[in-house]
């Protein structure tokens, strides 16, 4: 019963071989650095089990590997020469492991010059670095770059005017990160701006840190600052200090500092976790003016309900680059600036030729 | 002796989540005691994984077990050291050659993966054709989707005033980002939430038996 | 000798990793793929410089007698005893100097460093971050009002959200015919994160991205040198 | 009108008590509400459902225990689905804890599965560091990232490992993660580059910053959001755990946080238009 019951599919599977489109081919793997040949079949779902073999010399065949029709590639790269032709044999077995029939290809593996598939990336690659060099080369030579107020920054003098008034302190916080992330330097960098602020109103400023690192990069520019502002004399080392490492531990020394200081106006610039919360809700209760911005996508919508004003993404980078006035941060921005500006046309193009059905935009720059 | 020994680690276990928990009422000896603990074990573990999972497979078994084929390895392992010279401040300098490969390797990779996945990616995943369906909720969906995503980047857009026409599209921009903020908000609450389950199912459930863990 | 050769590098490794995407030809793919395995290996030297320092900066301030220094010998404590066990017994896979006896084993339930990890670290770990459940409340309560426009979208995008992400959505809404089924909370939810959500999203995706961009190219040109610290 | 004055004032602890006690009640005595599945976890079900028996998956555990509710019920369904499909799972962590996360794993779900193997049906690999970077480097050369299993054994005696050089032989890419790095980076490479499907689960944070990447280019071929995700992966492999438990609790303490936001801002609109008042 059994053994006719083999015969009867064996024979199917044989006259589906004929009467089917079959093909098996084998070539060089694409855009890869050689030592790899990709092997592609099509053939019926009804094959049970398929045995790719190997051979240099046509006679000498060795199995590789097992596959199925619905895997249709396989990449050999064990033990490829590159310039190597390469003899490949795909055989179709029935239940029983007997090859009812096989098929054959051969192929050489080399490595190629350019990755054709990387052509949009690189016009993109082209397109967006030299915008970004020519506006940092620009502005270096002194071209004046223009960039728009960011609305949150009006408030630093009225914040510190305020603060002066009511003779209450301001509370500046760098975030949690090191100086290795852009936005504790982009931090720093408005801090600058509104110590020099602090100095020319008399008012005083408490900077609390949670890096050593940060300590001391922190501390050398409140103390310049004071010195622009003309006043070395009054600034006092200890108004930045370090707290500890500790996410938490850091939290809640700052948390004593809102609480027992009554800070007229809170700054939180930087990098934030979940930290930010607890901070943002201390500093309400306390009802000073705060002022947020972080780049931490999942950090932002706390300190938007609970601030005054929030620096959102890369809103911080851009005040950090309007407040230095550095050419290189100036010209970046404005070469990012050119690239949105690329990105918006080519997306209104590219969906007007979508309507069109026109996939050609799409598609070229959509591979990978 | 191992269930008594697992009864015993869970009472540890309760006593250091109410030494933490008691960090809600205030600041206290016994939150600090299980904050130093925490950072301890935490350290300790890099440490030893650190080591078991990536400086021997990686570095010292293939080195020390086939010199002539792995001695190239020397490179990144001075470079390494190179690093650790940081602890010592007098030459803490010289670990900048080994921070250097470092960034340098991030900052390449960097800008190709965010120009193709960031990039690219995003802008050829919002070039659609709104009116491919006749449902209305999609084409309503696509179109917000569209609008949305330009006016969003008009939003961060600083080298123009916000003003004017420019500036009404800006505006909608940043509505769209309050609507994602909203709804990170939403989602971030619902995270911390699962937080405090979990830690309820071991009060409950491991420690007093109430409910099956 | 002390910048110039560090952005020398930074450069010529920087670009090479850029060139290879293009060119997968030798030397370019090969050279990059061995980088990317050294990278590997500083990293680890990295991790271990992190915890190494941070018993420095302990012992220093136990030594300077800083404030709550005691807490700091705990630290160091446990530290060393998580070390030590690590390495005579070996972690749940690896084996360690000494091999674990069946005695041992069958008094602990796991090796000493398991046994750690799994009653004080786990609870340890997880417990510091459900902290955050309980101001999550308070601050929501406490700090979100809606003041503007802005924080007005915010919240009421908020509270669908948290209404249709969990089972009371649909219990509440489900009475609601299935001809006006888009009012369903789950399906409101859903088409928030689906299109207002990921348009605000990918927005800020692609504008950082952008910056990521410029700050990577900024680095590998030598024009930002923070990284590199003071000096 | 004090009444909304006390509405502003409220003591913190009465609502730490209170979500207390929302969470724990419904965790001893369950309401029973109704689950929907969404189109996000279903893709993910869907990508590994269509595998054939036999294939092997790369599963990267970037977790460790401080989001271990929310991710290890993903953890173990995608186990359950894998072994009962005969899907073989290669384990990597790029978080060091992950390594033991995936450990408790496997112990829980292979004590159903006598006939799963060790280096034939599943295998864990270890930690690596390095990220994004490292990804791309087991990407060219898997056996360079990867010499060796967990527990420092070659991957040479294991048969999982068979002919696995890079990305090419695994059926798809699943990353369990709760921040950086994680499925982000996952994405990056793994699909953008290398072209594999990849599938995910996240944090409930991460989850709105991951979606952008489900479009119709399949960055990322499915999502599973938090606690709530994982309760869809449970009901839809039929075996509930610890997720769908916890959906009740978590549903309870939404709406007391909802009722206490409407309280403070009833309270802040009528306290404002009472000073407004004063004021004129």
């Amino acid at each position: 019963m059994r053994v006719s019951f083999f015969l009867i599919i064996s024979i199917f599977i044989f006259c589906s071989l004929n009467a089917q489109d079959i093909s098996f081919t084998a070539q060089d793997n694409p855009n890869d650095d050689g030592g790899a040949i990709l092997l592609e079949w099509t053939v019926p779902l009804s094959f049970p089990e398929m045995i790719i073999s190997r051979s240099i010399d046509k006679e000498n065949y060795i199995e590789i590997a097992a596959v199925t029709p619905l895997l249709k590639k396989f990449i050999d790269d064990e033990n490829i020469e590159d310039r190597q032709q390469y003899f490949y044999k795909l055989s179709v077995l029935n239940i029983e492991g007997e090859t009812l029939q096989s098929f054959s290809a051969s192929a050489i593996a080399k490595a190629e010059w350019f990755n054709t598939d990387k052509i949009s990336l690189l016009i993109m690659t082209i397109l967006l670095g030299s915008a970004i060099l020519y506006f940092i080369l620009s502005a270096r030579k002194g071209k004046r770059l223009y960039i728009r107020k960011i609305s949150g920054l009006d408030t630093i003098e009225e914040a510190v005017g305020r603060a002066t008034e009511m003779g209450k302190p301001i509370l500046f916080v760098p975030g949690i990160s090191d100086l290795d992330d852009m936005q504790t330097i982009a931090g720093l960098n408005i801090l600058g701006h509104l110590a020099e602020k602090v100095a020319q109103y008399d008012s005083t400023i408490h900077v609390p840190v949670c890096r050593s690192m940060v300590l001391s990069t922190a501390k050398e520019i409140v103390k310049e600052a004071y010195l622009r502002a003309g006043r070395p004399d009054a600034f006092k080392p200890d108004s930045v200090f370090y707290l500890t490492d500790d996410q938490f531990g850091y939290v809640a020394g700052v948390d004593g500092i809102i609480l027992r200081e009554k800070p007229a106006a809170t700054f939180y610039l930087g990098a934030f976790y979940a930290e930010s919360l607890i901070l943002a809700e201390t500093g309400f209760e306390s009802g000073a003016i705060q002022i947020a911005g972080t780049a931490m996508p999942t950090q932002i919508p706390f300190f938007v309900a609970a601030c005054d004003y929030t620096l959102i993404g890369e809103e911080l980078f851009a005040a950090s680059a309007y407040l230095s006035n550095e050419p290189s941060q100036l010209g970046s921005l404005k070469g990012q600036d050119v690239g949105k500006a690329i990105i918006i046309f080519t997306l209104l193009v590219g969906i007007v030729l979508e309507i069109f059905g026109i996939h050609f935009l799409k598609d070229f720059l959509a591979t990978h | 002796m191992a269930i008594l020994m697992d009864r015993i680690g869970i009472w540890v276990g309760v006593f250091l989540t109410f030494a933490i928990f008691s960090f809600l009422y205030k600041d206290n000896p016994f939150y600090k005691i299980a904050e130093q603990i925490f950072i301890g074990i935490s350290a300790g573990y890099w440490f030893i994984y650190t080591i078991y999972n990536i400086l021997m497979p990686n570095l010292f078994i293939p080195v020390t077990s086939d010199f002539t084929h792995n001695f190239i390895l020397l490179i990144p392992a001075f470079l390494g050291i190179l690093m650790l010279c940081r602890l010592i401040p007098s030459i803490d300098w010289v670990s900048r050659y080994a921070l250097a490969v470092v960034i340098g390797t991030t900052a390449g990779l960097f800008f190709k993966r965010y120009l193709q996945s960031d990039v690219l990616n995003q802008l050829t995943a919002t070039m659609l054709n709104p009116f491919a369906t006749s449902n209305a909720a999609q084409i309503a969906g696509e179109l917000i989707l569209i609008i949305g995503t330009i006016t969003g980047i008009v939003y961060f857009f600083f080298s123009k005033k916000h003003e004017g026409a420019f500036g009404v599209t800006a505006r909608v921009g940043i509505y769209f980002l309050m609507v994602s903020f909203g709804a990170a908000f939403g989602y971030t609450v619902m995270a911390r939430i699962s937080l405090l389950i979990g830690r309820l199912n071991f009060l409950l459930g491991d420690w007093l038996g109430i409910i099956k863990p | 000798m002390r910048r110039q050769i560090p952005m020398l590098i930074t450069f010529l490794v920087g670009t090479l990793i850029i060139v290879s995407e293009f060119i997968p030809h030798k030397p370019f793919n090969s050279l990059s793929t061995s980088l990317e395995g050294w990278f590997l290996i500083i990293s680890g030297f990295a991790i271990i410089l992190g915890q190494l320092s941070l018993f420095k900066v302990n012992i220093i301030k136990i030594s300077r007698k800083a404030p709550n220094w005691p807490y700091f010998i705990i630290a160091l404590v446990s530290f060393s005893i998580m070390v030590i066990c690590g390495i005579l017994w070996g972690t749940q896979q690896q084996p360690g100097l000494i091999p674990v006896s069946d005695k041992m084993l069958n008094f602990l339930g796991y090796k000493p460093f398991d046994y750690i990890f799994r009653y004080m670290f786990e609870n340890l770990s997880a417990t510091m971050f459900s902290l955050l459940a309980f101001f999550m409340a308070s601050a929501s309560y406490r700090a979100f009002r809606a003041r503007s426009p802005e924080s007005t979208l915010l919240l009421i995008a908020a509270v669908l959200v948290m209404l249709g992400r969990t089972t009371i959505g649909s219990t509440l809404t489900g009475w609601i015919p299935n001809s006006l089924g888009f009012l369903h909370l789950p399906n409101i939810a859903s088409f928030i994160m689906k299109y207002p959500n990921t348009a605000g999203q990918r927005a800020i995706l692609i504008c950082a991205g952008l910056g990521v961009i410029g700050s990577s190219l900024r680095i590998i040109l030598g024009i930002e040198r923070s990284y590199l610290g003071g000096k | 009108m004090k009444i909304f004055e006390r509405f502003l004032h409220i003591d913190r602890r009465i609502i730490f008590v209170l979500i207390f006690i929302g969470v724990a009640l419904p965790l001893i005595w369950t309401l029973g509400f109704n689950l929907e599945v969404t189109e996000n976890v279903e893709s993910v079900y869907n990508l590994m459902e269509e595998l054939e028996p036999g294939t092997r998956i790369l599963i990267s555990f970037d977790y460790g225990p401080s989001t271990k509710p929310e991710i290890q019920p993903m953890a173990i369904a995608l186990m359950e689905q894998a072994f009962t499909n005969r899907i073989r799972i290669i384990a990597i962590a790029l978080w060091p804890m992950g390594v033991q996360m995936c450990n408790e794993a496997f112990e829980k779900v292979s004590a159903e599965y006598p006939n799963i193997e060790y280096g034939i049906d599943f295998i864990n690999l270890g930690y690596k560091a390095g990220g994004m970077v490292t990804i791309n480097h087991m990407a060219k050369d898997f056996r360079g990232t990867f010499p060796s299993d967990a527990g420092g054994n070659f991957i040479d005696e294991f048969p999982i490992m068979k002919g696995i050089n890079n990305f090419d032989k695994l059926g798809c890419v699943i990353s369990l993660s709760a921040g950086d790095p994680g499925l982000k980076q996952w994405v990056m490479i793994a699909h953008d580059t290398f072209g594999k499907p990849v599938g995910g689960g996240t944090t409930a944070v991460q989850a709105p910053t991951m979606l952008p990447y489900v479009n119709e280019q399949q960055q990322l071929v499915g999502l599973l959001g938090g606690l709530k995700g994982a309760a869809e992966y449970e009901l839809l492999i039929n075996k509930p755990g610890f997720a769908t438990k916890g959906m009740d609790a978590q549903s309870v303490a939404h709406l007391i946080i909802i009722l206490f936001i409407l309280i403070g801002n009833i309270g802040y609109f009528a306290t404002r238009k009472q000073k407004d008042l004063t004021k004129a």
